[in-house]
């Protein structure tokens, strides 16, 4: 039995081995990107570096959600949701730091309230002025409603489909009040044309490689985190419940306080990834909310392989990366592909390709010591 | 845990980021790279997909006499998949991986609003060939599509004078398109002298599909004596359900006339239309207007498409102008230089549809004639009104009290989208 | 007043005019000037020809065309690529010309009300009193005197009284607005019309309020407004009410398959939209198939969409969902994967425009109950539909063989493989039999919304709110949630709007569930603790 | 496909005050280990529980008490409400009549299964429930007794003490070898042994014990009965089995259970000489 400490969990082979990947390629992209003359052959351009950050904050997001499912056995279809909040939360800071440079030129407002006829800045705008207090709100949105949420539902004992489907409702729920204009987020438009960052352009080269390298550093510290607690007892604890709620109860343990837990911190780490993605793409609006994205977001998981953490990030990288390519080279094949994505992996990949890895080099590996086992055991007509 | 096997899928991984950093960046010198930018999947293809189609089908043609400056145009077709950031990042990539040298696209305004950021930045050419809420002017984009005084204040005007309407009720969908124009003709109304009792404004989300309380409350509200009207800016897929439960409960054209802003031939071409004769559309071009060129525009269109049944509409025609325009303006510049071409775009004619000439104004939006057309029973309109001569589309409404001091001109000595032409300064994002 | 004039004319037959004069007026027609054509109009109408009203019901149904070739205005019909010409005053026929080449006469809705209101007049004279009424009814509020006498003169003869009291009102209204009439009259006036819903009648009761010197006409006039207003106001909460049951019938037609292949198999079918979607492509196709089949085809749809859509669902069952029983959470994944292809397939065939789906006659229009409450014909229809589908499912669970092993593989997989019942069978037909349902809901839906590739997606959380809001598991539960939250929806729409009340729908499910997690009705017992 | 009961019961389910929202409720607040009050006669009093569903009577009107360290043996035929009675008395099911205490003062059909498992009621269940993806070992840390708290699991460590502890545990039950297999690996009756083992980490007073003996060996059978012999008096067993021979070799008290009442209570050859016991249960199996 292990109890890993954080230390462990820092100085772990697999987390020592993401990190390293991880951290050679997002150093080797903004080297190529900074220092290397844009016409020679080996420039990274600005625009892989934006779509590197983006597959990143995807990862962290598949990440957060293969904590609750792969490990809590919460199926959330809502876990968008909590992207959005991050990203919006990120959003309004941006909107502020544009300041009399919108089209309006209001120094005061936003374009869009200018435009909606708002005299003043309603009071939930007011932290956005500030990067701290901007950094709270990020995690404190999705934490606050995952938590509200949660508690309510896991003292219920809302579980399986029923959360999932009730998950959705809330994401939906959010998607149609964030489209209304009067609720003071920008409406249909969300928010966009951003200017900077901490006094930093956003357009600037120099701006999107430190971007990309703090949403790396996020990736890789949600890892270790995510490790650590996978890792100790609350980890095996939260697979109990998963197995066996009501097993886990019959011990003694409150499993909805442990849901709660994992349930929250996994929305916190859901809006981090939001938070980072919003300045990178440029924009957030309600269709972030969209069930879709959310359905999509448990496909990647499930692609990659579930509670592995490991799984979650190749799984969300790979689709996504399929999902630019496709795109751009036969748009009407891209949803047979993700639908056919879908049904494959369920029905035929249920540990996902983490999965059919290990399996395959299981095989490789002990088929010589195992097979003459087999063959002592299992009917000799059988092929190996 | 099982370390060993995590190094290899982990290097594997990184193998597979590392394929990332070099796409495709072929640049070929002796053909123009032209950048399509429509969704042709998710909620928005219905629209977009056939602006895609026509797009190629002029770059074809284009290609059929010759190309532009001898050099064959080469289409690079993407699909953003009615996802808005995705918009953004695939027009990045067709500025800096496929060197396109301009694009047209986008159809929402949150499309284009997160476009524009993207072009702007990298200063490349966008061409939005859809009506919208106006409020907006950049130095990388040309508007062909109308600005709201090309489309919402001429037909409340006709409204206004010759069905002689009262009481208006302004229905639309919650975004930003809806609200700005509702909040033009509110104001435009007032300044008419129409009473704020006589104006109803009502937003549904989009996708409304269950119109029975809203339809009923019209009724309701236009039962009152006065003649009434609905100017509707309701979206796409919504408007199905909200013509068919007027038919239903009997709303007449003759009684309440309902005007549109975002219904045209393709939108009709979903629905029975026997029930909606003498509903109202305002557009800056119908299928049904009789002239040679837009004829031959048929044709083409039929041929191309290869269905006889396939409708054209506004926005067809609004790429289409935009299309010959920077064709002509690429070689007046003879360059495809962003900037050269910008600027041999503006005071660029060329015919329209209906008979006239289209103008790009120094705020790069169109001067374009405006028709109001009534449905027929076959899916068309028939043209019922029209303007004498050509309405200058306004980038900032005069009717709105934070933008009517504003202008945008993108010739010497002001080159700005947002000129405050009390203070003569430029508006913060397009200062030079 | 030439309007006056015609009518008159049209009223006592006058002929008077040459074909010369008729072959002008046609060519009047032409004229870019709606004025024009007005002025046109009543010159056919006064020529008293027969011909006339050929013309002018060919105006109205654009079958009036101008020749673009000699821009003469003649009769024109569509036929194979182009138009059959005929001369409008001889009838001779004159060839055809390309679809182009020929454009119909534009009338506006100005002269298309001066038709209908020259049809009304003389409809009044109408042997069917349905026609009479529906006359009289278009005229109401109309106060052309000579409109008025020859409703006076109608009142004479008529016997009906349902006709005869829709003529009292419009003359009485007439009364009213006449300023010189007697206070004594106008009295009588308001006495009469004070139980009419008639908006005119509000309106005009209203003005007399407000403009009245005589204090008895004040009283009278806000008496009867009084009584009308709370008539009306009953009514509309009949109205709203009707509203709220009508989009519950389709919320229960979206869910009830779910609540079959969900409730009774455990299978998250997010495809289930798309099903629906089958469904009303079905009907769509059926059009297709049967162009002149309008009115009836619909009744072919019904069967042929349960067909495919069941078929679909047996498909769907036997490739992906079999391997994934005991899996809810991977349901949900895989058919989600379906959907998705489901979509795009249909995009492909279809293109991503919207379908065309006729309404037939008899599901347009309205039940004209009063003038301020009519239930509109296809909503009520789909009420009933949807009602009659509920039970005939209850009868199909409760009467057949495949019912009896469907209720008992729901209950028990395990004791009901032992009874001998093949599983394998049962769960595909059961599937195929939720799926058919949702084919069925997409016939219904088709007359009501877009036929489009996106109008699964729009149904597909609402049906699993109900079903889970109902009680997963329990038909009668999924009625009751669907009724109830479309009568919820629409008491609160009018007061927060659409919007708002969608949320509010939905932030009361989400609570309602942390507090019942199995619905409404719940399944009770061991077995659905587990 | 059931009928809803009926309108005002769904309506008065919805308002039931013990399903509101937590907050809502009143009186109630976590266990703590440790407070159950003995000091009474009997350590487990059930009185005229009655539960049904849809209609069908799970548990009539029993009633039944448990002393101190007594082990007892329940028996009935299928059906007759052994599981739902366990499940009464851990919380799982809620009565719809009558009262169940632990000890003095802990009403156990207000408190939920964990406040209940922390009082110090464990059950080893009839399908044996143990966490298949961990190893033997770590099932056990599960079950240790301690506290449960999402924190302290996070943070505490586990002691050298807690890991003798444990291991003499798994020796007990003859798991010692396997505390690294992952559980979902061991045979049946192993299993059955590892969750006895589970139950026996959290120090309950009272020990719920379903059919502990299904899948065993002859041997592994007896050394059961010897376990559950030596908990007795320590603990207070109750133990529901079929196998009559095993209830013959270990029982002290028996008690049978048909149509969820108590048909016969007493020592085991009384009740087997029972008329009403032989007539329902015992006459057919006896021979068998």
């Amino acid at each position: 039995m292990r109890h890993s400490d954080l230390k462990t969990a820092l100085t772990d082979r697999a987390a020592k081995v993401f990190i390293g990947v991880l951290f050679s390629a997002v150093i080797l992209v903004a080297l190529l990107n900074l220092l290397v003359p844009v016409d020679s052959a080996l420039h990274v351009s600005s625009y892989t570096v934006t779509l590197l950050g983006k597959y990143l904050c995807y990862a962290l997001l598949a990440l957060a959600l293969d904590l609750v499912w792969g490990f809590g056995g919460i199926l959330s279809l809502g876990h968008g949701a909590f992207f959005a909040l991050g990203g919006y939360a990120m959003g309004m800071y941006l909107m502020r730091q544009i300041g009399d440079r919108g089209v309006y030129g209001n120094p005061n407002l936003p374009d869009f309230m200018v435009f909606l006829n708002w005299k003043e800045l309603p009071w939930y705008w007011q932290a956005s002025d500030h990067f701290g207090l901007t950094l709270l709100l990020v995690g404190l949105a999705p934490g606050l409603l995952a938590f509200v949420f949660g508690w309510l539902a896991f003292r219920s004992r809302v579980t399986g489909v029923y959360l999932s489907i009730i998950t959705q409702a809330l994401t939906y729920a959010l998607m149609l009040a964030f489209f209304r204009n009067e609720f003071g987020f920008g409406g249909n438009n969300g928010l966009t044309d951003f200017k900077d960052i901490l006094g930093f352009s956003l357009q600037a080269d120099s701006t999107r490689v430190a971007l990309l390298i703090a949403t790396a550093l996020a990736l890789a510290g949600a890892f270790v985190l995510c490790r650590w607690i996978t890792g100790s007892r609350l980890g095996r604890v939260t697979l109990a419940v998963r197995d066996g709620e009501s097993r886990a109860r019959f011990l003694g343990y409150r499993t909805e306080h442990y849901k709660l837990w994992i349930f929250t911190l996994s929305a916190v780490l859901a809006g981090i990834a939001g938070a980072l993605y919003v300045p990178q793409v440029g924009i957030i609006n309600p269709g972030e909310f969209s069930p879709l994205n959310s359905i999509e977001l448990v496909v990647w998981v499930a692609v990659g392989g579930r509670a592995t953490l490991y799984g979650a990030v190749i799984g969300a990288i790979l689709v996504n990366y399929g999902k630019t390519v496709f795109t751009g080279v036969m748009p009407e094949a891209w949803l047979f592909a993700l639908g056919g994505l879908f049904v494959a992996v369920t029905v035929f990949l249920p540990q996902g390709l983490v999965g059919l890895a290990s399996d395959l080099l299981k095989r490789k590996r002990r088929t010589p010591p195992t097979a003459p086992q087999t063959t002592n055991k299992e009917s000799p007509h059988e092929p190996a | 845990m099982k370390s060993k096997i995590n190094l290899k899928r982990l290097a594997a991984a990184g193998l597979a980021c590392g394929s990332l950093l070099y796409g495709s960046a072929a640049l070929a010198a002796d053909t123009i790279k032209v950048g399509v930018l429509h969704s042709l999947s998710g909620t928005m293809a219905i629209s977009e997909s056939t602006l895609k189609d026509t797009v190629l089908m002029m770059i074809k043609e284009q290609n059929a006499k010759g190309g532009v400056m001898g050099k064959k145009l080469e289409p690079v077709v993407v699909d953003p998949a009615s996802d808005w950031p995705l918009f953004a990042e695939k027009a990045r990539q067709l500025i800096t991986q496929d060197k396109v040298d301009v694009i047209f696209g986008c159809w929402t305004s949150v499309s284009r609003k997160s476009v524009l950021p993207v072009v702007e930045e990298l200063n490349g050419l966008l061409f939005y060939p859809v009506q919208y809420e106006g409020e907006e002017s950049s130095k990388n984009v040309f508007y062909t599509g109308a600005a709201p005084n090309q489309q919402a204040i001429p037909a409340v005007d006709y409204l206004l004078n010759d069905l002689g309407v009262k009481r208006f009720v302004l229905a639309g969908t919650d975004y930003v398109y809806p609200r700005t124009t509702n909040k033009i003709l509110e104001a435009y109304l007032k300044a008419k002298g129409i009473k704020e009792d006589d104006i109803m404004i009502n937003y549904t989300p989009f996708g409304q599909s269950d119109w029975q309380s809203i339809v009923s409350r019209i009724k309701e509200f236009g039962g009152e004596g006065k003649k009434t009207a609905v100017v509707s800016t309701i979206n796409g897929d919504a408007n199905v359900p909200f013509y068919k439960e007027l038919a239903n409960q009997g709303v007449d054209a003759s009684d309440i006339p309902v005007v549109a802003f975002s219904v045209g031939e393709q939108e009709l071409s979903g629905i029975d239309t026997g029930p909606l004769v003498g509903h109202l559309a305002a557009w800056n071009y119908f299928e049904s207007v009789y002239n040679d060129a837009n004829d031959k525009f048929i044709e083409q269109w039929h041929q191309y498409i290869g269905d006889d049944k396939r409708v054209t509409n506004d926005p067809m025609e609004a790429t289409y102008i935009g299309f010959n325009m920077w064709v002509k303006a690429v070689e007046k510049a003879k360059s495809t230089d962003t900037d050269k071409v910008a600027a041999a775009m503006i005071g660029m004619q060329t015919p329209n549809l209906t008979g006239g000439t289209a103008v790009m104004n120094k705020n790069h939006h169109l001067s374009k004639p405006v028709l109001i057309g009534e449905i027929q029973d076959d899916g068309q309109f028939a043209v019922v009104w029209q303007t004498d001569g050509l309405v200058k589309g306004d980038a900032w409404s005069d009717y709105l009290p934070g933008s009517k001091d504003l202008i945008a001109d993108w010739t010497k000595p002001v080159m700005c989208g947002n000129y405050n032409s009390k203070t003569k300064t430029c508006g913060g994002q397009a200062a030079q | 007043m030439p309007r006056v004039l015609i009518l008159l004319l049209v009223l006592i037959g006058a002929s008077g005019l040459a074909r010369a004069d008729l072959h002008e007026a046609v060519a009047g027609l032409g004229s870019r000037s709606f004025d024009d054509k007005a002025q046109a109009i009543e010159q056919i109408a006064r020529s008293g020809d027969p011909q006339a009203t050929v013309i002018l019901d060919a105006l109205e149904s654009r079958e009036l065309v101008e020749d673009r070739a000699n821009q003469r205005i003649v009769l024109g019909e569509k036929g194979g690529d182009g138009w059959v010409l005929k001369d409008p005053i001889s009838g001779e026929a004159l060839g055809t010309v390309g679809s182009r080449d020929a454009r119909p006469v534009v009338i506006n809705n100005r002269l298309r009300e001066l038709i209908h209101n020259l049809r009304a007049v003389a409809a009044l004279a109408s042997a069917n009193p349905l026609e009479r009424r529906a006359a009289a009814s278009q005229l109401v509020g109309n106060d052309d005197p000579v409109v008025l006498d020859a409703l006076r003169e109608r009142q004479r003869e008529e016997d009906n009284p349902l006709v005869s009291g829709v003529i009292d009102t419009a003359l009485n209204i007439a009364v009213l607005r006449n300023p010189d009439t007697e206070l004594a009259v106008r009295l009588n006036a308001i006495d009469a019309v004070a139980g009419s819903l008639e908006p005119a009648v509000r309106n005009v009761l209203r003005d007399r309020f407000s403009e009245t010197d005589a204090s008895s006409e004040k009283r009278a006039a806000q008496k009867a407004l009084a009584s009308i207003d709370a008539r009306a106001e009953r009514y509309q909460m009949a109205d709203t009410l009707f509203f709220g049951l009508s989009l519950g019938s389709v919320l229960l037609l979206a869910a009830i398959g779910l609540a079959i292949t969900f409730g009774v198999m455990g299978v998250i079918n997010m495809a289930h939209g798309e099903l629906i979607m089958l469904g009303a492509y079905t009907t769509y196709m059926v059009q297709q198939i049967f162009p002149q089949g309008h009115e009836w085809s619909l009744l072919v749809a019904v069967p042929a969409a349960f067909l495919v859509s069941g078929f679909a669902g047996v498909l769907i069952e036997r490739l992906v969902i079999r391997f994934l029983y005991g899996r809810p959470l991977e349901t949900l994944l895989a058919t989600f994967g379906v959907s998705l292809i489901l979509q795009q397939a249909v995009r492909l065939i279809f293109s991503p425009l919207n379908r065309t789906v006729v309404t037939p006659e008899w599901m347009s229009g309205a039940l004209q109950i009063n003038p301020v409450f009519s239930l509109t014909f296809n909503r009520l229809y789909i009420v009933f539909f949807a009602l009659a589908v509920f039970l005939l499912l209850q009868l199909v669970l409760k009467k057949t063989r495949l019912g009896l092993q469907v209720r008992a593989v729901s209950q028990n997989r395990n004791t009901a493989r032992g009874l001998g019942i093949r599983r394998e069978r049962v769960n595909a037909l059961t599937f195929g039999l939720g799926s058919g349902i949702a084919g069925i809901a997409g016939v219904a839906l088709a007359q009501l919304t877009n036929v489009g590739p996106n109008l699964g997606q729009a149904y597909i959380i609402d049906s699993f709110m109900v079903v889970v809001f109902g009680g997963v598991g329990n038909l009668w539960g999924t009625l009751t949630a669907a009724f109830g939250l479309g009568i919820a929806n629409k008491l609160i729409e009018p007061m927060a709007g659409a919007v708002l009340a969608k949320i509010v729908i939905l932030v009361f499910i989400i609570l309602f569930i942390q507090r019942k997690p199995r619905g409404l009705f719940p399944q009770r017992g061991r077995a659905a603790e587990e | 496909m059931s009928r809803p009961d009926s309108l005002p019961n769904a309506v008065r389910d919805t308002f039931r005050r013990d399903q509101v929202f937590s907050p809502l409720r009143s009186g109630v607040r976590p266990v703590q280990p440790g407070e159950l009050d003995a000091r009474g006669k009997y350590i487990l009093y059930m009185e005229e529980i009655t539960v049904s569903f849809d209609g069908f009577k799970a548990l009539n009107d029993l009633t039944l008490y448990i002393e101190p360290g007594e082990l007892r043996c329940i028996i009935g035929p299928n059906g007759a409400g052994k599981s739902t009675m366990m499940d009464v008395i851990t919380g799982k099911t809620r009565p719809d009549h009558g009262t169940c205490y632990f000890g003095q003062t802990l009403d156990l059909t207000r408190l939920s299964e964990t406040d209940i498992a922390t009082a110090g009621i464990g059950r080893k269940f009839q399908k044996p429930t143990v966490f298949p993806e961990h190893t033997a070992l770590e099932n056990l840390e599960l079950a240790m007794a301690g506290p449960k708290g999402p924190w302290q699991a996070l943070l505490a460590p586990i002691t050298g003490e807690q890991r003798d502890w444990m291991a003499s545990t798994l020796d007990t039950v003859g798991l010692l070898a396997e505390r690294d297999r992952p559980a979902g690996a061991l045979s049946h009756g192993q299993k059955q042994w590892l969750e006895i083992a589970m139950v026996l980490m959290q120090k309950p007073r009272l020990l719920l014990v379903d059919e502990p003996i299904a899948g065993m060996t002859r041997q592994e059978v007896e050394r059961t009965g010897e376990l559950l012999q030596s908990l007795a008096g320590e603990h207070s067993v109750m133990v529901v089995e079929h196998d009559m021979e095993f209830i013959r070799s270990i029982a002290n008290t028996v008690t049978v259970l048909h149509q969820g009442s108590v048909l016969a209570e007493g020592r085991m050859q009384d009740v087997q000489n029972d008329a009403k016991v032989i007539e329902v249960y015992l006459g057919e199996n006896v021979e068998s």
